[in-house]
């Protein structure tokens, strides 16, 4: 079976075969002695040349974390549309930015309102959540074109907070 | 001894009296908020009751729910944890009067040491050394700029009621005042009820070093030996060890003397806490006295070998402490890790949600005291406390492998954690010089060279195992990119046969 | 020190060993048999390299073999664990011959005690007090006769390369004395490769108590304090604690001593276990020397605070006895159950298979070493134990109820185990008193009259929690008895939602 | 929602009811108040009347097991067809009985013959499991009429391994 994955957005070309007593491996064409077993449900041990490694899947929205020890890779596969697409999403300085909420939480205080200057790194938003309050900074030097929220709003992982462009 | 204890708290430390109880052959009953439900300490419990809403405030903070239940169920005794209700006189007062023993000091007690100015006060007249600054909560903003404009910059904002880091705030300029005080007072009054704020000099890095005592109802008070609490984040406590790299035996003697007075001026009963800001000289001073267990009582139970929690309850119960002060025997390290549900590559934020996957450590030494498991739902409302870690050893080197080793076996998926973190500090050359100062933390680097080459040199390990999966998946799915059997409780072959099967390999 | 060790076992001992080697920063090798590729000291190690067939001869007790693993990925020493080739003399010299660091005494000192009759005699040169018996191998069944005749009955047959009750038999009566007799040489040969049975006197009902020693290469050896291993089934230990209750200071000084002159006569190096025989009058017999790491050897390390494992490793790579014996410093009280896949109601037959469900205590004074984990499949060729599950306490009495608590947490479904043995064994009145021997779990009532009356109290919480299960069960499936939800991973409430959606509640 | 259980053979009929924020429950009839919450897949929460109880569910072939704690329930349900083939499933001393394999391993000797008398508690078969020699023992007094292994042979749990009549 061939297979394409990309690992914090490197891509992985494998071949993977098994017969009885064991895997024949490819990465990027060239042979790897491995041999793989499923432990429990979405942890898998592999022994590759002679080292033992556990790793293990956890599914995301946006694609699979894979977990080799306590190391985490951001993992996506056999789509590689979605690899571009990825590639295509805006993540430079240019253009408005989007502040996010990185945790589910209440929104306890607004610290400027809109079409204010904002700096890079200045506090927008307090978001208190398991009893600390945390300070939402702006990505970038510019104005804060949107407040997407009010003051004691709940709010969830990944919403909008405000804009900055 | 008590028949039954209501267990006023949640999470770790719940589960922890939970199992004391039970150790001691007395019913536990747990109480929970709606949010709660399936949190561990109630599936642990021997009674269960709910008592409200998610808001702390409708629930774990309600004095007459609790009260009720306790009375409902004929619980003849309250244990209040750390947190919450713990360090509330009005509570421990309520308890008295409604003939449910409070496992803890006397309302008494608790108010002198729960006021910080008052606890100063009192401290003062008793011989016992102090940071300058003002004995009384601030009344107003001139008064804060006052105060700090004679001790000089930087001051320490402090909750009276505090605790724990809650309304603290460090201010280095007097132009920073005014939002600082009105933070700290916010912050205050959310967390206990009370926006009394009082100001003191700040010394810079200093080492936070804490003495155990534990008192009976007979005037018989001793100490147990020091923690070492200096690493701290925001104020909050991250890893403790017992005993502290820092003190010697004569040093032992004279904080554990000095906790004791505090303990005896205060008239202090059953398990305490002396805490000490100590500077680089070892000069040490009083900061407060926590009237009630300690996050990390589990590293002193660790080199005692004795149960705090045990003891507070027979303490309580109105027996004579068991041993003297000559009989503590300390034998060996220990260190705690506090597991918080928080993001380390984004700024510490928390990370609540869902326990996807959880592996806990085992073995030699090894010790977890939690609150969680896997599939179930840390919510938002509370401390993002999950877990304690708490390994000993020979000594500290010998610790400090080991903790790293039971690090390595800790894994948890769907939340994010501060374990990496503790992987950073166990590799840091101070750490394990033992010089470590409260600003320890802050001047770790974030980086981790480690663990990026290993990431590195791993990438492709990744990829086959990505791969893997994709093959475990197609197996008996038959798709692409299905759901299939890696997920489910495949036997560790049968995958194979089927892959065979439908010529998949 | 070494940089790389091959750990020659399977199950808990293997990772056990793993665990100390990672704490030491040394790289960790597993071997494994064609059943063991996905066994937890698999998961667990840095690498691991398969060795053979299930049958134990085909792959854990190849010699050859695991030389071969051992040399060809450049470990410097081998630990053998417990059972295997741990007592195997061939295997210490094979190991030394290929330059290999075998961890533990050398070939000459495990020949000499691996064979029982030698080491009587070695034994009784330097005057350590012995059982009456033979001192040599059984020749013939006439010689057998002859020699029980003399000493009188019960005599006890025992495998002279054995341990582990594997080759025992207890003889009443002449007319047993033949087919005893084979069916112990038939167990020795199978379990040992070496027929060779003796023969001494049995002394009825008790107590077997054994002494730790460690020994370093430079003549140094101390004694780390007793284990009470009376309790046992098919002479097979079930629950080891220390201190002995039996034992009191001058006691234990004498074994003590002993065990240092009995370490001493066979020029012992490394840690080893001096087992002793003692009657009700306190005399004690020497019984053998178990020239390894035992599998009780947790309790000694909880009450001393050392890690023996990491003491062997030390020893082995040259290293000087890190201390003195007036530096043993035993406190608390410690005791370990071990968890056996068998069917207590059912004989206490083997119960292999799939793990379905696995709950593991924690918290106070728990520590676990195991070697399975949920979905893990426990194979049929090796012996039973699962899991040790060890606990410490400030003494006795508090040992016993938190053992009590760590068990009521232990849950294992698909196979069976017998912690409700141990259950009983708690609240056993002469367990409780101390008043333990050997006969102790022959003559323990099987009925359990608490769990009983516990199973018929709760007979209705079972048909409510069933009945949920259907409901639960149904809400997402639509129909009345499938595999729904209550399988799968459902969130707390969703469930709910789904049956509400579907008018189903 | 009504639901017959069996618990290890006495029968039980519930009447099952969720509304929002709670169960309505009758067991046999009688209203219990109980709460129920799935905290683990087959991995109940009840408090019933305050009292909490951890009900976990294994499956058989021959049904569940539903341990309350540590206790563990053969358990039927919903289908009283197999409730009453069970009572009909002979374990009396009459008639001929089967030996069982209590747990899968190898039958390492035959310690009777076909057609030799047994008594009660004789040994007949002896299979090794796990390094212990397991001695299966005759249920009854009679003959023994088959001998279903061959010495060496592998058995599973629950293998026939002989007859006694």
């Amino acid at each position: 079976m061939i297979c394409k994955v990309a690992i914090d957005g490197t891509g992985y070309r494998l071949e993977l075969d098994g017969e009885s007593g064991g895997w024949r491996c490819r990465v990027n064409g060239q042979e790897v002695q491995m041999d793989a077993v499923l432990a429990q449900p979405n942890v898998l041990s592999l022994v590759i040349q002679g080292r033992v490694y556990q790793v293990r899947r956890e599914r995301r929205d946006s694609g699979w974390r894979i977990w080799v020890g306590d190391i985490c890779y951001a993992t996506e596969v056999s789509d590689p549309k979605s690899l571009r697409s990825r590639k295509l999403r805006g993540d430079g300085e240019k253009g408005p930015r989007q502040l996010l909420a990185p945790m589910p939480g209440k929104v306890i205080r607004l610290l400027l309102s809109e079409n204010s200057p904002v700096e890079a790194g200045q506090g927008v938003v307090i978001v208190e959540a398991m009893k600390m309050q945390n300070e939402i900074k702006s990505p970038k030097k510019g104005t804060l074109r949107r407040l997407a929220v009010v003051e004691g709003a709940a709010v969830n992982a990944g919403d909008v907070l405000a804009i900055v462009e | 001894m008590f028949k039954k204890i209501l267990v006023a708290n949640r999470g770790e430390i719940a589960v922890r009296v939970i199992r004391a109880c039970r150790e001691l052959g007395i019913a536990s009953v747990a109480v929970f908020s709606n949010v709660d439900r399936a949190a561990l300490h109630v599936l642990k419990a021997d009674e269960a009751y709910a008592i409200g809403a998610a808001a702390a405030s409708e629930s774990y903070l309600d004095i007459p729910k609790i009260l009720e239940v306790a009375q409902r169920c004929g619980a003849d005794a309250i244990h209040p944890g750390y947190g919450f209700l713990s360090e509330n006189a009005k509570f421990a007062q309520a308890c008295a009067d409604a003939k449910v023993k409070f496992i803890g000091p006397s309302a008494a007690s608790t108010e002198m040491m729960g006021s910080k100015t008052r606890a100063r006060q009192e401290m003062e007249k008793a011989g016992v050394p102090f940071v300058p600054g003002t004995s009384r909560g601030l009344e107003s903003i001139d008064q804060a700029k006052k105060v700090a404009a004679e001790i000089g910059y930087p001051v320490m904002l402090k909750a009276a009621a505090g605790g724990g880091g809650k309304g603290m705030r460090m201010v280095r300029a007097a132009s920073e005042l005014p939002s600082a005080l009105e933070a700290a007072r916010s912050e205050a009054q959310r967390a206990f009820g009370d926006s009394e704020v009082y100001l003191e000099k700040a010394i810079l890095n200093p080492r936070h070093i804490e003495m155990q005592v534990i008192g009976d109802e007979y005037g018989n008070t001793i100490y147990l030996g020091e923690r070492e609490c200096s690493l701290q984040r925001r104020h909050q406590k991250v890893l403790e060890e017992a005993p502290s790299p820092l003190v010697d035996p004569e040093m032992r003697r004279r904080m554990g003397e000095v906790a004791v007075r505090v303990a005896r001026a205060a008239a202090y009963c059953n398990a305490g806490t002396v805490e000490f800001l100590v500077d680089a000289e070892k000069n040490f001073y009083f900061l407060e006295m926590n009237t009630r267990l300690q996050v990390e009582h589990p590293v002193t139970e660790m080199i005692t070998g004795l149960d705090l929690v045990a003891l507070q309850i027979r303490i309580a119960a109105g027996e004579k402490l068991s041993l003297k002060q000559e009989e503590v025997l300390v034998r060996g390290h220990a260190m705690e890790c506090r597991i918080y549900a928080e993001d380390p590559d984004n700024n510490y934020f928390p990370s609540p949600g869902r326990i996807e996957m959880l592996t806990e450590p085992a073995g030699p030494g090894v010790r977890l005291d939690s609150g969680v498991y896997a599939g179930w739902t840390v919510p938002i409302e509370y401390d993002p406390l999950l877990a304690k870690l708490i390994v000993s050893g020979q000594d500290r080197p010998q610790t400090i492998s080991r903790l790293a080793r039971a690090l390595q076996e800790f894994f948890v998926a769907g939340i994010k954690t501060n374990v990496s973190l503790f992987r950073r500090v166990l590799a840091d050359e101070d750490f394990l010089a033992g010089k470590i100062d409260t600003g320890f933390l802050e001047r770790l680097p974030a980086s981790d060279a480690g663990a990026e080459a290993e990431k590195k040199r791993n990438a492709d390990v990744a990829a086959i195992g990505a791969a893997v999966f994709v093959v475990l998946d197609s197996a008996t799915r038959g798709g692409s990119n299905g759901g299939g059997t890696a997920d489910a409780r495949a036997g560790v072959s049968s995958w194979k046969k089927a892959a065979r099967a439908e010529g998949l390999m």
